[in-house]
């Protein structure tokens, strides 16, 4: 059946097996993508969304130079025309549209094989055409105008609140400050080492000996104890006998 | 966690301390007491290694541990004051050990059958230092009375049907208290002073031989 | 001998070793409310007003001769709540704070707290520990999850062993901010906890892990 | 045909029986509410509050008093309606259908009519020996069974339980201060109804909830038990851990019974008190009779009712 091929029916051939396989990958894509929408609704955030889409617009966009392209035959000069309809199924059909189209009917043939939209779509096409054609020139400038105006008074507002925002995050900084580097070296000394909690004093020493009175009567029987080598210097001069000395 | 007296009883020559053990549980079962399982009072020592001059002598802590108390931990140190604690500062000993070390072979444990009787709880048992057989112990505790001066009639005439004329007088460490709220740090005081008698006992046997 | 004859409150005596992890910062007094506010909404008890303490603290410290520099002295901190005077005292021992690398976000040290009867310091007195300092730690408490918030003021007192409010004297002019948690060993994914929640009190109080080897 | 119509009156009247239940239950839920309504009063709150708004209060409760007896005689007159279609089921109606049933031999009816009988036979014997017991014992301690009482008495009896809240103060008062050795503090948990707690010394706890000057009910403890749930909450049924204390609690019950007088009723809670006060000597007093301090490890429970002498509980005359 097959006749030797023209070299125009070559190109045609080509051009459409790489019709079919950008086709193809768009519609993976778009499949990849629903698939994401119904599984991943949950946790799907606006940039990977968005990132589909752009995907999406780029194979469109190659399949677009494609058909532009200098190696495509004018597709438009071709005629596709059916030679036979039949209701039963055709599993050849059915495998190659992946289980959407069982048989070629009736049915379906008019809106597959269509070239033109619907009459009705056609008919509100026109009528919005229409409408278009028909705005006066001078009220089109003026909506533009006023459009243009509203877009940019809401540009300043929003440009103002933003500064406004950033000085008041930038005066949170320049805030008199909450807390003191000092101060906390110096309770977490005092916390951890005891730092400025010790007295050294020897007057209040004298008054401690009072209160705890049986800490003095423990530490008599071991007078030794006093006579350790003094590691912290302090300023003690009352005596070396006295009972909180740090030794 | 009432009034609680602690004994030694002696054991007579020619006996074993099993057999001594064996007849005081038939007694206390003839009372109509109903076993309730097993008690444990040990006791680790700690010395000081701290040698601040030559002439003081080393410092001893005792650290207890009762069954009957069985999340607390009592500290009692050799001039007899208990610190009642919980069971973690076992853990905080582990970290004194430059200062305190646990002397070696020198655990006593008492261990034994426990009995249930009315609100009395009667405990019999065996005394041990590093597992060697020391003594016998006997334990009653009377749980509904927190004075030790007020029940004492009462539990000298139930300590005397088990133990005869051993609890003619309360415990040296008990008549001190005897007016006290009693406080379950009073009990082990009680074990640590039998202990420390089985100690110094087993001391001069040694020496004797 | 161990082993031989232990008891079973054995089983109770030997828990893991526990670690401190922390935190610590300070605001000044002024500010003090503006954090109390923060923390009521990010910390579990929001809708109690926040608890309040008042503990008194005692820094007892055990000298040795040993000649290992590292020993030379122990400290046990002996804690009392005074608002709460039925409460247990507690011993509470410290180890040397360790600050780690730079993937550590909280120091880390070891902990053991233990719950104890009132005669606890005349008991460290027996053992040989001398009174090393004392102060008085006046705040709110929070908590979140397993984590532990302090807002303390620290007063220096006066005169030893007295605690009222007129010989008190605080020794700045900013509060404590501790954030801690206590768990056991090995528990480092915890330090991400902390440090997350670290970060939601930016800038008012900046929680850092301190260096205590770097005070003086 | 005869036993069909028999099944259908029967399963009519199941379905009137039935209904007179549900219409009870809903009567009795109604006449449970207004109790409770009445209990509560108004509470303890009122008396802090301003008049005005006591006053305001005292209304609400009132209209929801109304209108829940308005509910009840509602409820009454559907259960009179009711009532009227019930026939009265003859004993052995039911037997009839015994031959209905299919297998017969598996039915234990026998023996279990057999049980039934004895066992209504003895409750029988026992109930007229216990009111025989009880109308011996004048143990009266409602108002309402005293349908020969006269007037005087019944208002005598009504003063007993309905005294105010500073009189039940002031006895407890004096009470704290008359016994030197016993701590007694009073607590209105449950609005006007008092809760006494008493610490006798360093030997028991007693817990005992009076209605106006009327003791109602009595328990004894450890002076190292609690009488507060965990809640924080007054706790007056829990019992306690140690047998001797809930000896005494049992003691201690039958001693408010029989210091009950109706007509001096402070007298009553003054002996009571004096008698409880005589455990201070619990662990301590040998028995008056056997001269011992244990018998079955119980020390003297019982303490006499006329001069608090301390007796086992077996070696009571």
């Amino acid at each position: 059946m097959q006749a030797p091929q023209s070299k125009e029916e070559k190109q045609l051939d080509a051009g459409l097996e790489g019709l079919i396989t950008k086709v193809h990958d768009l519609k993976n894509q778009i499949a990849a993508f629903i698939n994401k929408l119904e599984t991943e609704y949950e946790t799907l955030n606006w940039p990977s969304m968005l990132d589909n889409f752009a995907l999406m617009s780029g194979q469109l966009n190659s399949l677009k130079q494609l058909l532009r392209g200098d190696k495509m035959p004018a597709l438009r000069n071709f005629v596709l025309f059916p030679v036979l309809l039949s209701q039963d199924p055709d599993p050849h059909l059915e495998k190659l549209t992946e289980g959407r189209v069982v048989s070629c009917n009736h049915d379906l043939v008019p809106d597959y094989l269509r070239t033109k939209p619907e009459p009705e779509v056609e008919e509100k096409i026109n009528l919005i055409a229409n409408k278009a054609a028909n705005v006066n020139i001078e009220t089109a400038t003026k909506q533009l105008n006023s459009l243009n105006k509203i877009t940019s008074n809401l540009l300043d507002i929003i440009n103002s609140s933003k500064d406004e925002w950033e000085n008041d995050a930038g005066q949170k900084g320049s805030q008199p400050q909450t807390s003191q580097q000092q101060d906390t070296t110096n309770l977490v000394a005092a916390v951890t080492k005891g730092l400025r909690l010790r007295r050294p004093d020897p007057s209040m020493q004298q008054m401690q000996a009072g209160p705890i009175h049986s800490m003095q009567q423990v530490q008599n029987p071991r007078p030794g104890m006093g006579k350790m080598p003094s590691a912290i210097k302090t300023n003690i001069k009352s005596g070396s006998a006295h009972p909180y000395q740090r030794p | 966690m009432g009034v609680t007296c602690v004994y030694s009883y002696p054991v007579p020559d020619g006996k074993s301390g099993q057999a001594v053990v064996e007849i005081l549980q038939r007694q206390i079962e003839l009372l109509g007491a109903l076993r309730s399982g097993h008690f444990c009072v040990d006791c680790d020592t700690f010395q000081s290694i701290l040698q601040t001059s030559i002439n003081v002598q080393p410092k001893t802590v005792y650290i207890l541990h009762n069954s009957e108390q069985p999340a607390s931990c009592f500290a009692i140190t050799d001039t007899s004051l208990c610190l009642t604690a919980d069971t973690l500062f076992d853990g905080l000993m582990h970290q004194l050990k430059n200062y305190y070390q646990q002397r070696k072979n020198a655990k006593m444990e008492a261990k034994g059958q426990r009995y249930e009787l009315g609100d009395f709880i009667l405990k019999v048992g065996s005394a041990s230092l590093a597992g060697s057989f020391k003594g016998i112990i006997v334990e009653v505790e009377y749980c509904p009375c927190m004075v030790a001066v007020d029940c004492w009639g009462l539990m000298k005439e139930l300590l005397q049907s088990v133990v005869g004329s051993v609890a003619d007088q309360p415990p040296p460490i008990l008549k001190n208290r005897q007016d006290e709220l009693y406080s379950p740090s009073i009990t082990v005081s009680q074990y640590l002073d039998i202990f420390n008698n089985f100690r110094k006992l087993s001391a001069t046997n040694q020496i004797g031989r | 001998m161990e082993g031989a004859g232990t008891s079973y409150s054995n089983a109770f005596r030997f828990v893991a070793p526990l670690q401190e992890h922390l935190l610590q910062g300070s605001i000044l007094d002024a500010h003090c409310e503006v954090l109390l506010h923060r923390l009521r909404g990010l910390c579990d008890n929001a809708d109690t007003t926040p608890e309040t303490f008042s503990d008194y603290e005692a820094v007892y410290q055990l000298k040795n001769n040993l000649a290992t520099p590292a020993s030379q002295y122990i400290l046990l901190r002996v804690r009392q709540a005074l608002d709460h005077p039925e409460a247990p005292h507690h011993i509470r021992y410290l180890g040397q704070a360790e600050v780690g690398d730079k993937s550590r976000h909280t120091l880390v040290r070891a902990c053991f707290d233990v719950a104890c009867s009132s005669n606890v310091r005349d008991f460290l007195n027996e053992l040989g520990f001398k009174l090393d300092h004392e102060y008085v730690a006046r705040g709110y408490f929070f908590h979140k999850g397993r984590m532990k918030v302090m807002v303390s003021k620290i007063y220096r007192m006066q005169q030893p062993g007295k605690t009222d409010q007129n010989t008190l004297e605080p020794i700045t002019q900013s509060h404590m901010v501790e954030l801690s948690v206590v768990a056991p060993m090995g528990q480092d994914s915890i330090g991400e906890e902390m440090k997350n929640f670290a970060e939601q009190l930016k800038p008012l109080v900046v929680l850092e892990k301190f260096d205590h080897k770097r005070l003086p | 045909m005869e036993t069909e119509s028999k099944l259908k009156s029967t399963l009519d009247q199941i379905e009137h029986i039935n209904q007179a239940i549900r219409h009870t239950q809903r009567l009795r839920t109604h006449v449970c509410q207004i109790f409770r309504d009445i209990g509560d009063g108004l509470g303890e709150a009122a008396k802090s509050e301003e008049e005005q708004q006591a006053q305001e209060r005292q209304k609400v409760l009132l209209g929801s008093l109304r209108s829940s007896l308005e509910t009840v005689g509602h409820d009454i007159g559907e259960l009179d309606k009711v009532g009227q279609t019930l026939v009265p089921v003859s004993p052995s109606a039911n037997c009839d259908h015994v031959s209905l049933d299919p297998i017969l031999d598996r039915t234990p009816l026998y023996s279990q009519v057999n049980t039934s009988y004895k066992r209504t036979n003895k409750m029988h014997e026992f109930a007229s020996l216990a009111a025989n017991i009880l109308s011996q014992n004048a143990l009266k301690r409602s108002p309402h069974q005293h349908p020969a009482g006269g007037k005087r008495v019944k208002r005598h009896m009504n003063t007993a339980s309905m005294v105010p809240q500073a009189v039940v103060d002031q006895l407890v008062a004096t009470l704290d201060r008359q016994h030197q050795d016993m701590r007694i503090t009073v607590s209105r948990p449950l609005g006007s109804c008092a809760v006494m707690q008493m610490v006798l010394g360093r030997v028991l706890k007693a817990q005992v909830v009076l209605r106006g000057l009327v003791i109602e009910w009595v328990k004894v403890k450890g002076i190292n038990e609690e009488f507060s749930t965990e809640n924080g909450k007054v706790d007056i049924w829990s019992k306690s851990r140690y047998e001797v204390f809930q000896k005494i609690s049992d003691h201690a019950a039958a001693a408010m019974l029989h210091y009950y007088a109706p007509f001096m009723p402070d007298i009553g809670i003054r002996s009571f008190t004096l008698w409880l006060q005589g455990y201070s000597n619990l662990f301590s007093a040998p028995c008056h009779k056997c001269g011992k301090y244990l018998q079955n490890a119980m020390p003297p429970t019982w303490r006499d009712l006329r001069n608090r002498d301390p007796y086992h509980d077996g070696c009571r005359q």
